[in-house]
């Protein structure tokens, strides 16, 4: 038990099954997914707000957008603190739309996730040759720009936001509800499931091992070849397509939205997210969004000193796993194995 | 919409520098840290934020003001004035050696990641405003009038005021001390030495411990030092002052070149009067966004600031 | 202790500590037993707010369970911390929790709009002692598909629309050539009573607008709106944040040796301004409902009694609003369309005195608006501005 | 005598007051080895850091199979043709020795995103001979067997040498390798000395850093040296070495004082 620990004893269970077990624990894990909307009179309940509203946002939207955010800052090392602008980005083209045009939700998507990807392509190029601290701030600066230009515009409604969002239309047939969120969650989930599928494809392929070369060394990564600039755009874009489809499907959830829901804290919270839970393994950074966002709500009966405990727990957990709860692979053991065996 | 700033124009000018020196030693404790760990000190905003209340505690329960006390006058003027500061700075110098202590020390013995430090430093600056949000019930908090603010003179349309004249002397004084220390001082001259290489300053002998904490206490200081004048000028604190007045003086650190502390006093002067200026010629909402763009613009000019050395990593 | 399992402990610790024990009420069979709520901000920057409010709910319950024997009333606190976003994740469980027959709050309109989809889905009957948007309430406004809070909800405060006009005449009072610089504090309260007071300015004989800003509620530096003032030769400066800004603004701008009348809104409208801004805050104009103290001092006594605080800013809407409940509970109105019906014909009279009733669209149709004058360091009512 | 490969002509590179590189000319040609040696600050990086576009020159041109480098992005200078290795090694620590090399060999492939995200077949196929062509340089090397081991956890020799496979990895018609022995001891420098000349037998053209006089001797076949910038001798490695001027910027001294 000394040298327990959950990612290898995971990883293990993974190198040591073959295709068929495989494709059961995926499907069987997607299942206990699934089902979580279902365990709101176990020990998993929120005191005050609706379990299964809980679980969309904050829970799984904190996830989607925890998945895209590690792309930047996990994958490929960029220190991100303004990704609320794409969140912002995504939840306002749907608000927008939704106000102007009668496009529903799920066509409205494809434009949020292009808007938001246009948003950072065009504050990547100027600003990705800068690094670490440097970038960190002026991506924090776009962030509160989106927030002060969205408060101080007319056409945004300004102070007041966008209320009457539309719900999302049924989809095979199933109404989405207020009162009963479960459909909602199922539509992040499949988000969430198409996000770790495209991740997973793009880190074992160039893309990711581009991304990673930066992240250790950007300059000898360019010397090796590595178009550093295109890869930190298309991973900055990635991230920000995500940010955006999360808050498309934010507003759709929450069908007002208005600009103090897109401060900085946001970014930082996600950004802890991801940190908290593993910065660079997806299955970390999932763990990070779902805890955090699951957090605040299920200790409100501590009411007021939650936030304090939440700092709290965000110091002890750094101190004693800086890596995070399930630390990025190290996969050096599972990979000489399997070459052996080949 | 440049009536304004063409009328006011040595009026706002005044009123920006006098800003932009509670900047410069907010920005110094960003800068200082920065320098030694190559690290965003997040809480640094918070502790800001128990400077002014240091200063407030001082003011109300050590002499007994409230809010309709009249304003002191000569000795005892002074004393209150310098007790008050006194207070600040040794309330903001404690919590950063609080914050070093229990957010960083661990994380850098163990040699780890940045970005665990920087999530530690954030859990760390909620602890500290939610703390004091208890402490206040969520309220504001005034502050006693203990320096009347008598115009002094008239220039050109601008008025000088004591407090104003006091905080640009004062907090420069207080600067100039600092830089000094930092240059001169046995303690300053380990500071730098770190801050240009650890390892090099670890294997003359210096003890890095100590000058950590060093680094965070004198950075405190300024940072207490920032939130004395700033009582004393806006005579108003809350437990959620500092994220604006840390985010200010954070850009102004970068601006001038993180880790350099000239960079920050040019930094921090010139983003209170870019701050101002904004306000008036494009109206006080569109101020964060000014400043950010300056900062972006200075940034893609200058990637390191405007005193910063070159990080580019390729010295093969 | 081996670093793996100290670190580990760690982690436990946390999670037990989020997964401990949490409270439930649970009733007990000898009396008669009710759940109400309230929603606000009991936590975060605005929880000052929401604790006064809730504070004078509290009393309202505890008055009446003092009067009726055999009824005991459960307040769920509902904290939104005043953000939307927030309000959006817990008014589900509260819209689903049908123990809960009446809502006092939400307190802010932000949140209220956030939370309506789930009250109108659930046919929980709201009061708000505070939301003052004006769409709310108004069928016709551009956002009424989604703001409009009719049948659940009402309000008993008068609206911004009320307001701007009695702001912009009662700052200008006894000003013949009022050149009046308006600013707002960014909110969503703040920016609209904006629009109506500038709109009322043109209403108000001798006035005319001379400049406006807009200034972040973080701002602490005003000077760059005081020298917008000075060039434009304001005399009447009108602030419609909120009253911790408005003491540290009228600091500075009384520092600055101008003499301009300043004048706020119900925002500004509490005793802290006049602690906060001490001196210079004398002779400020403030439009506001009276306050409990103000109502009756008697009340105020008991309520200090009882609380253990003095009353905050919108007790007296806080304990009419219970007090709607409560009469309800006690006429046998215990399901939420019972409750809604008793609400929609409610006619009796407030603490203050007026008659409480609501119009179809959920606002009351009594009740203005009256000038305070900062004087001495209290506020001091000067009777209603028409 | 074969083909010019790489062409310094004129190279001058100023950091502020300092001359790094004065009026150098350099010419590398196809198939061969080149030494450039220098004592200590006297330029050797700085020309490595010009060719591979980590600095820009001040002025003078580098020429490299035909094409001006001026102005390109050290990632096209790359993938034109010139690789190097670096003083301080600089691995990707986090990846296995395999996929390091194969970070370099994406080089010269078309796939890019998109074809990773659909897995098309040209992805797939890139994939596949990314996998092949590092193993055959790591078997080449010489250290295949650490394929699958992450970099920060190979021996130091190993690491030495998986920097010339990495760079090899670009497929370069120029390596340039930057002190590929220090810190070797004398077994190890003649192993990778063999390896250096095995490199050029595979048609690989190398211009090389090195301060070890004996590895330098027995392998190059020409040596350049530089002194404060300026190129002082350009000759094969027998009248190199007896260069008075080479002696006295190696010893500080006129050889003929001593």
């Amino acid at each position: 038990m000394k040298n327990f620990n959950l990612r290898d004893f995971g990883a293990g269970i993974w190198e040591r099954s073959n295709r068929y077990q495989r494709v059961a624990i995926v499907l069987v894990t997607i299942t206990l997914a699934a089902l979580l909307p279902f365990a709101g009179a176990s020990f998993l309940a929120t005191p005050v707000a609706a379990y299964d509203a809980v679980l969309v946002y904050p829970v799984a939207i904190f996830v989607l957008m925890s998945l895209g955010l590690n792309i930047v800052v996990g994958k490929s090392g960029m220190l991100d603190l303004g990704y609320v602008a794409f969140f912002a980005i995504g939840a306002y083209t749907n608000g927008l739309l939704s106000m102007h045009t009668g496009l529903n939700t799920w066509e409205i998507m494809p434009i949020g996730i292009g808007a938001a990807m246009f948003a950072g392509v065009l504050l990547g190029i100027p600003t990705l040759r800068l690094r670490g601290d440097y970038l960190a701030i002026v991506t924090l600066g776009f962030g509160e720009i989106i927030r002060i230009v969205a408060l101080n515009v007319s056409w945004t409604n300004g102070p007041n936001g966008i209320s009457g969002i539309q719900m999302p239309p049924p989809i095979l047939g199933k109404e989405f509800a207020l009162d009963d969120q479960k459909l909602f969650f199922w539509v992040v989930l499949v988000m969430i499931l198409l996000t770790i599928w495209m991740i997973r494809r793009l880190t074992v392929r160039r893309p990711g091992r581009a991304w990673e070369a930066i992240r250790q060394d950007e300059d000898a990564a360019e010397l090796m070849g590595v178009p550093t600039l295109k890869y930190k755009i298309w991973s900055f874009t990635l991230g920000a397509a995500i940010g955006g489809a999360a808050g498309v499907l934010y507003a759709a959830k929450n069908l007002f939205i208005s600009p103090e829901m897109f401060t900085l804290n946001v970014s930082i919270l996600i950004l802890a997210c991801v940190v908290f839970g593993g910065i660079g393994n997806i299955w970390g950074v999932i763990l990070g969004g779902a805890i955090l966002g699951y957090l605040p709500d299920r200790i409100r009966f501590i009411s007021d000193a939650r936030l304090l405990v939440f700092g709290l727990v965000l110091v002890v957990v750094m101190n004693f796993r800086p890596d995070g709860l399930l630390p990025r692979k190290k996969r050096e053991k599972a990979l000489v194995k399997k070459g052996a065996s080949a | 919409m440049f009536t304004v700033f063409i009328d006011q124009f040595w009026q706002l000018t005044i009123s920006g520098i006098a800003l932009g020196f509670i900047y410069v030693l907010i920005a110094l404790g960003y800068t200082m840290v920065y320098g030694v760990l190559r690290m965003i000190n997040f809480a640094n905003s918070e502790i800001f934020m128990w400077g002014t209340f240091g200063a407030i505690v001082a003011s109300r329960d050590l002499f007994g003001y409230n809010q309709t006390s009249e304003p002191a006058h000569g000795a005892k003027l002074a004393l209150v004035l310098f007790i008050q500061l006194f207070a600040s700075m040794a309330f903001a110098g404690l919590t950063a050696v609080t914050v070093e202590f229990v957010a960083y020390r661990r994380l850098r013995a163990k040699g780890t990641n940045r970005l665990a430090t920087l999530i530690s430093a954030i859990g760390m600056s909620m602890v500290l405003s939610e703390v004091m949000r208890l402490l206040t019930a969520s309220r504001p908090v005034g502050s006693p009038r203990i320096l009347e603010k008598v115009i002094l003179v008239e220039v050109w349309g601008a008025q000088i005021r004591l407090d104003t004249l006091i905080t640009i002397m004062a907090a420069g004084a207080i600067f100039i001390i600092l830089e000094r220390f930092v240059k001169l001082s046995r303690m300053g001259k380990a500071i730098r030495a770190v801050s240009m290489n650890e390892d090099a300053a670890k294997l003359m002998g210096i003890n890095l411990n100590r000058v950590i904490t060093t680094t965070f206490l004198v950075g405190g200081l300024a940072t207490g030092a920032a939130g004395f004048f700033y009582i004393t000028v806006y005579e108003y604190t809350k437990f959620n002052i500092g994220f604006t007045m840390g985010l200010a003086a954070f850009t102004a650190a970068v601006i001038g070149g993180i880790g350099n502390i000239r960079g920050a006093f040019f930094g921090g002067v010139s983003l209170g009067l870019a701050e101002v200026y904004a306000s008036a010629i494009l109206g006080t909402q569109w101020k964060s966004v000014t400043i950010f763009i300056v900062l972006v613009l200075v940034l893609l000019f200058k990637p390191s600031g405007l005193f910063g050395e070159a990080v580019t990593q390729t010295r093969a | 202790m081996n670093k793996k399992i100290k670190a580990s402990a760690a982690i436990v610790a946390a999670i037990a500590l989020s997964f401990g024990a949490f409270a439930t009420t649970s009733a007990s069979a000898a009396t008669k037993t009710f759940t109400l709520a309230y929603q606000g901000p009991l936590s975060g920057g605005e929880a000052s707010t929401g604790i006064d409010e809730q504070n004078g709910v509290k009393y309202a319950i505890k008055v009446f369970e003092a009067a009726n024997p055999g009824y005991k009333i459960n307040l769920v606190s509902v904290d939104d911390e005043g953000d939307p976003a927030v309000a959006s994740k817990v008014a589900p469980g509260v819209g689903t929790n049908t123990k809960i027959i009446g809502l006092i709050g939400p307190a802010y309109s932000g949140a209220t709009i956030a939370s309506l989809p789930y009250y109108k889905a659930g046919n929980l009957t709201v009061i708000s002692p505070s939301a003052t948007r004006v769409s709310l309430t108004d069928p016709k406004s551009p956002t009424a598909k989604s703001d409009y809070g009719r049948p659940i909800f009402h309000r008993v405060v008068a609206t911004d629309d009320k307001q701007g006009p009695a702001l912009a005449k009662f700052a200008t009072a006894g000003n013949t050539a009022a050149k009046v610089f308006v600013f707002d504090d960014q909110s969503s309260y703040a920016v609209p009573l904006r629009g109506y007071v500038e709109a009322a300015l043109k209403n108000v004989k001798g006035a005319t607008l001379v400049g406006g800003d807009s200034v972040p509620n973080t701002t602490t530096d005003f000077s760059p709106t005081i020298a917008k003032i000075k060039s434009a030769g304001a005399n009447v400066v009108i602030y419609t944040g909120y009253y911790s800004q408005a003491a540290v603004f009228v600091k500075q701008l009384r520092d600055s040796g101008s003499t301009a009348t300043f004048a706020g809104g119900d925002g500004v409208f509490n005793q802290q301004f006049a602690v906060l801004a001490g001196k210079a805050g004398e002779g400020a104009k403030l439009t506001g409902v009276a306050g409990l103290a103000d109502v009756d001092p008697k009340i105020e006594a008991d309520f200090k009694a009882k609380i253990g605080v003095s009353s905050g800013v919108y007790a007296v809407e806080s304990i009419d609003a219970a007090n709607i409940f409560l009469s309800g509970i006690k006429n046998g109105k215990t399901t939420r369309a019972a409750m809604n019906k008793w609400v929609k014909s409610y006619n009796f009279k407030g603490i203050a005195g007026a008659n409480i009733k609501f119009n179809q669209h959920g606002d009351i149709s009594e009740g203005g608006f009256a000038g305070f004058l900062v004087t001495g360091g209290t506020l001091v009512n000067k009777g209603p501005v028409a | 005598m074969s083909k010019v490969l790489l062409k310094l002509e004129n190279l001058t590179m100023k950091f502020g007051g300092v001359t790094a590189l004065n009026e150098v000319n350099l010419e590398v040609r196809e198939g061969e080895i080149l030494a450039l040696i220098g004592p200590n600050g006297a330029g050797k990086t700085t020309v490595f850091n010009v060719i591979t576009g980590v600095y820009q020159a001040t002025s003078g041109s580098v020429t490299f199979d035909g094409h001006n480098l001026a102005g390109r992005k050290r990632f096209q200078i790359t993938g034109l043709g010139v690789a190097r290795t670096f003083q301080n090694i600089r691995l990707f620590g986090d990846m296995t020795t395999l996929e390091n090399v194969i970070t370099a060999t994406d080089v010269h492939k078309k796939s890019g995103l998109v074809g990773a995200l659909f897995g098309t077949p040209r992805a797939r196929r890139e994939e596949k001979e990314n996998r092949a062509k590092a193993h055959e340089i790591l078997q080449f090397i010489g250290i295949d067997e650490y394929a699958d081991r992450l970099a920060k956890n190979l021996p130091y020799g190993v690491q030495r040498r998986l920097e010339i496979a990495r760079a090899m990895g670009t497929s370069p018609k120029l390596l340039l390798l930057d002190e590929p022995a220090a810190g070797f001891n004398p077994q190890e420098k003649v192993e990778l000395g063999a390896t250096i000349k095995k490199v050029r037998d595979a048609g690989y053209t190398v211009l090389l850093i090195e301060h070890d006089m004996s590895l330098i001797m027995g392998i190059s076949d020409r040596v350049a040296v530089l002194d404060f910038g300026t190129k002082i001798a350009d000759d094969s490695p027998a009248v190199v070495q007896n260069d008075p001027r080479v002696i006295e910027a190696y010893l500080g001294v006129p050889a003929d004082a001593s």
